[in-house]
């Protein structure tokens, strides 16, 4: 009987307990309620694809009414991967998170936390799941409110968090505007909002400029959300004075859902065939992509805060995915979609990395890490092994999303893409050298009472480090479901 | 024929109660400082209100519509002067004067003892 | 385009009017509660959008009276009704964000918050003054 | 005719939003953007949509400007002039302007009963809601039940809001009981006697508003905003702590999760029927008797959790202790 309900268990169940943990008055039991939740949320996700491998997709009628008349959740491989990787983060967060939280946030706030957190949680896995473009918008409503309370925590230990989460609502909440403008447009055209539905009465509609104009707003829209090149100025600031669990769990989803967003509305509902979509990609995607890349890599180089570091290079890592999605090939999509996966646990471990050093040394800045490699040696080579999946080392999963980028961009024809890919590695090698020269080769000042990061801490971390070289390593299964929705998307026989 | 009578009936209390809200608004701007834009602005929320309330009443007839109408005129009947009120008190707290009042003025030594008081 | 047909329009280009005010407000003012107060009005209008594309001509509200009637489209007015929720709720946190940054910064000025970023930042180099 | 006016307060509101633009002062701008949600308001029900606006008028003048208020009582009084140039905001928004007016173009007119909305799924909720939901209201019934799920998603955002202004303001509240600035109404005797008489039937009528939602406008949202705004005045002239003793803080938060639990719980409950989530006709004899029941249950949940928000979002606001005295107001 489970098995049949699966799709809405996977929301409902962090859904209520959100308020559950909202009654709990200790963060310690608040803190348990959210492991367990969230690991049955993982273990629901992981059920949810294996029966997706097999059957194909799945739809549930919410209320149990027809398709576009009531709300429709439509489960296939693409949005099973997200979901497996929103709850796996998730849930791998939470242990982490026990010990880091209690070091950053005022003790009254702590019992409180867990519930935006789970909060959070069932906005990035409502909106993933959902076929039903306005359910789309209340769910990402969900994940962004909360996430602007838990960006704002970090005012615990530093005052810039408050107006970085100011400048995260303000934008974030133009993007969902602009989103909320084109599903209305497109609406207004259709007469429909299942996601499904939408693509079927949309193919008549070819030449007609208010479903451009909603493209358009769609595109912005999610794009802002996305922290896409121009519009990523509120992303490293958020990142920056974020609490380190609550950096870690962002970083490592919250970009990936709206990857995901715009992914469903670019290929699912307007199609592969849209006469503008093959225009925007070449002209506008590709260009800001590789902006993106080089531009927020280059001013990553030059900071002084390890956590905004990371939060630039974040922004070029979106670059690749969407550079992924602009050439409109299996193996382009494929590159994102694995990309997503790969990139999760890539900047998961190296956020807890700086979480950790944060909890020891009270920051995470260049002369805060001086010679940490002989004090935290267990944190810092987790640190390199992280970085040098960032640069896409072979046997890391980094690695094997460079690969299929730089396949994509031959099979494209492009080979100065493939070029540029390469070279804007080399500039993460600079900026990932920076943090091991500080961290091995300088001596730590005298009075440094650092000591190695907790247990709770470190297994997490080295979780993800494993599972970056395990899925480097193996990527057999990852790169089978990538393949097979970027083949769902673009419509190609499986 | 009554319905002639009374739909007539009616069509004059709203004129009039609009009227009534256009001298309250043409008052507001017209009054030199805040205490004397206090009565136009109460012209409108009593007099202008009630007639178009009656006027309304008078089209709606015996129904639902009525009772409703006579509570919402019992609820204005209890808001509205306090709202004045409360909106006048708060100035004078805040201390506006009013711009043209004449203040007696006081003997000398009383002033001082107010200076003390403050 | 003859008169009756931009006339059709019209309603929909002085929506526009009001969510570019909106826009503009949030986008060129500095004052944090006049971005939010910007914000109101920019979601404000994008409801009017939804509810005047949901209007027909001589129909009626979609309330069932037993006489066949013509009725406006409830669809947009469901959806309207959630996001004037997700409107308050963005507008009550934001307005808590202000009260915080007032608390921090003792200024609820774009420019002069970023000035005391900058000065704490490049003054003692640590990640940022206690609150 | 009916155009007429519909031109009179677009033209109206268009107005206000260019005054609140230039004033500078903010306590006129929170005041001009409550007359911009009533005549936001007033249009809606010209518009027929009557839910809309009762929601609007409620939620949008009347519990944003409590709130925007409080906000300026704790913070500034003026909008210092702003220094940026103004070129690249105007460009910006031109450009965007210019994309809605280039999409206009092709959009059905308004008020077309031809348009693509009309046609596909609208016309199922108006003919299928007499028989399937046996409610007069349709917009109550496509809310609660056809697309119940986007208003879960909603008693969430709102839920979800309440909990972040907890965990903002909640740190800086001081305890009710010491004098704060609002128990100074001592002296208001007009104001304390004319509270007393209306906070009763304000209660009333959000009961009322509650469960009407199905016959007219009205619904959980509206009840839940009304039956605050009641505790609201009682808080403000009666003093913080009064209120505290009427609805205390704790209580409030409870109530505030409850309400999201009723309402799930009620979509969980199907479940054990083998029904997907939140099909309402297993908890009636008959599927409609089922709807009525689930719509009602549903509409509690949700007064319950706006009404437990919007009070402890004014309580987090009005237990600040506000560093501007009386005069300066």
């Amino acid at each position: 009987m489970i098995s049949a309900h699966l799709p809405i268990l996977q929301v409902i169940v962090p859904l209520i307990a959100a308020p559950l943990s909202a009654f709990c008055r200790r963060a310690g039991v608040a803190w348990y309620l959210s492991l367990v939740i969230c690991a049955v949320s993982f273990a629901i996700s992981i059920a949810l694809l294996i029966q997706v491998l097999e059957e194909g997709h799945i739809s549930y009628l919410l209320g149990s009414w027809a398709a576009p008349w009531g709300i429709e959740y439509r489960v296939d491989v693409v949005n099973a991967f997200v979901l497996m990787i929103i709850s796996g983060i998730g849930t791998a967060v939470l242990p982490y998170a026990r010990t880091s939280i209690a070091a950053e946030i005022e003790p009254h706030n702590q019992a409180l936390f867990y519930t935006a957190y789970l909060l959070c949680l069932t906005g990035l896995l409502g909106m993933v799941i959902t076929g039903d473009a306005f359910n789309a918008f209340v769910f990402l409503e969900i994940s962004s409110l909360s996430t602007y309370a838990l960006v704002a925590l970090g005012a615990g230990t530093d005052r810039r968090a408050l107006s970085a989460a100011y400048t995260y609502l303000v934008m974030g909440t133009i993007g969902a505007t602009f989103f909320v403008i084109g599903i209305g447009l497109v609406y207004m055209m259709t007469g429909t909002l299942n996601m499904a539905d939408l693509a079927a009465r949309l193919q008549g509609l070819e030449h007609n400029r208010t479903v451009l104009v909603a493209f358009a707003f769609i595109v912005t829209g999610i794009g802002l959300k996305l922290a896409l090149f121009p519009m990523h100025l509120w992303l490293p600031n958020a990142y920056a004075f974020a609490p380190s669990a609550v950096t870690v769990f962002l970083a490592a989803t919250a970009t990936k859902a709206a990857v995901y967003l715009l992914l469903r509305f670019l290929f699912t509902v307007f199609g592969i065939d849209y006469h503008i979509l093959g225009l925007t990609m070449t002209w506008l995607f590709t260009p800001l992509a590789l902006a993106a890349m080089f531009a927020a890599s280059t001013v990553a180089i030059f900071q002084v805060e390890l956590k905004r570091m990371l939060a630039y290079s974040s922004v070029a890592q979106i670059g690749y995915m969407v550079l992924g999605m602009s050439f409109l090939s299996v193996t382009g999509l494929t590159a994102t979609i694995i990309h997503l996966f790969n990139h999760a646990l890539m900047k998961g471990a190296l956020f807890m990395v700086l979480g950790a050093i944060v909890l020891r040394q009270g920051a995470a800045t260049f002369n805060t890490i001086r010679g940490l490699g002989r004090k935290m040696p267990w944190t810092m080579a987790a640190f390199v092994t992280g970085g040098l999946s960032l640069i896409g080392v072979p046997l890391t999963v980094g690695f094997v999303s460079k690969w299929y980028l730089v396949a994509a961009a031959l099979e494209s024809g492009r080979w100065p893409l493939a070029v540029l890919i390469v070279l804007s590695s080399l500039l993460a090698v600079i900026y990932v050298w920076r943090v091991v020269e500080a961290a091995y080769l300088e001596e730590p000042p005298a009075d440094s009472k650092a000591t190695e990061a907790p247990l709770s801490m470190l297994v997490p971390t080295w979780i993800l480090i494993a599972a970056n070289i395990y899925f480097g390593v193996d990527a057999g299964l990852t790169s089978r479901i990538a393949s097979a929705g970027a083949r769902l998307l673009l419509g190609v026989a499986q | 024929m009554i319905a002639l009578l009374v739909e007539a009936a009616s069509w004059t209390f709203l004129l009039l109660g609009a009227f009534l809200v256009l001298v309250g608004a043409l008052g507001l701007v017209r009054m030199p400082d805040f205490y004397t834009r206090l009565h136009p602005a109460g012209i409108t929320d009593s007099l202008g209100a009630d007639f178009i309330l009656t006027g309304l009443v008078l089209q709606a007839g015996f129904s639902l519509v009525t009772v409703k109408l006579f509570l919402i005129g019992a609820f204005l009947f209890f808001t509205s002067p306090t709202s004045t009120h409360a909106i006048a008190n708060a100035a004078l707290v805040a201390g506006l004067k009013p711009r043209h009042a004449v203040v007696p003025p006081r003997p000398p030594e009383k002033a001082t003892q107010d200076e003390e008081a403050r | 385009m003859e008169f009756k047909d931009a006339f059709g329009l019209f309603n929909y280009w002085i929506v526009i009017v009001l969510m570019m005010t909106g826009l503009y407000i949030v986008v060129s003012r500095g004052n944090l509660v006049k971005k939010i107060v910007g914000l109101n009005i920019f979601q404000t209008s994008v409801f009017l959008l939804y509810i005047s594309m949901g209007k027909v001509t001589g129909g009626t509200a979609p309330i069932l009276t037993g006489k066949p009637e013509v009725f406006s489209n409830p669809l947009p007015h469901v959806l309207i009704l959630t996001a004037i929720v997700v409107g308050i709720a963005t507008t009550a946190l934001g307005l808590a964000l202000v009260v915080r940054i007032k608390n921090a910064y003792n200024s609820i000025e774009e420019d002069e918050i970023q000035k005391l970023d900058l000065a704490a930042e490049n003054e003692v180099d640590e990640p940022g003054a206690r609150p | 005719m009916e155009s007429v006016i519909n031109m009179a307060l677009l033209v109206f509101l268009a107005g206000t939003a260019f005054a609140i633009l230039r004033r500078t002062t903010l306590f006129s701008v929170v005041m001009l953007s409550g007359v911009f949600s009533l005549v936001s308001a007033a249009l809606l029900v010209h518009l027929d949509a009557v839910d809309v606006a009762f929601t609007e008028a409620a939620v949008g003048a009347g519990v944003s400007t409590v709130l925007m208020l409080s906000t300026l009582a704790l913070t500034a009084r003026h909008e210092a002039p702003g220094t940026r140039s103004r070129a690249i905001p105007l460009i910006v928004v031109f450009l965007t302007g210019l994309a809605l007016v280039y999409g206009t173009l092709d959009m059905p007119r308004f008020g077309d009963p031809s348009a693509p909305v009309h046609q596909h799924v609208a016309p199922r909720y108006i003919s299928a809601t007499a028989h399937e939901i046996g409610m007069p209201n349709i917009v109550t019934a496509v809310l609660a039940s056809y697309r119940g799920f986007d208003t879960l998603g909603e008693v969430t955002v709102i839920f979800t809001a309440g909990i972040a202004v907890l965990l903002l303001l909640a740190g800086t509240i001081r305890e009710p009981t010491t004098a704060t600035k609002i128990t100074a109404m001592e002296h208001h005797l007009v104001l304390r006697v004319v509270t007393k008489v209306l906070i009763g039937p304000i209660l009333l009528f959000a009961l009322y508003v509650q469960f009407h939602g199905d016959y007219g406008p009205g619904g959980g949202f509206q009840a839940g905003v009304i039956f605050a705004a009641a505790f609201i005045i009682y808080a403000l002239v009666f003093g913080l702590e009064t209120a505290g003793n009427a609805l205390p803080g704790r209580a409030v938060r409870i109530l505030l999760a409850l309400g999201v639990l009723i309402y799930s719980g009620t979509g969980v409950v199907s479940f054990f029927f083998n029904k997907n989530f939140l099909d309402y006709s297993v908890l009636g004899a008959t599927a409609q008797a089922g709807q009525h029941i689930g719509i009602i249950l549903v509409e509690f949940g949700v007064g319950m959790t706006v009404a437990a928000v919007m009070v402890s979002t004014f309580y987090a606001f009005a237990g600040q202790n506000p560093p501007i005295g009386d005069e300066e107001w």
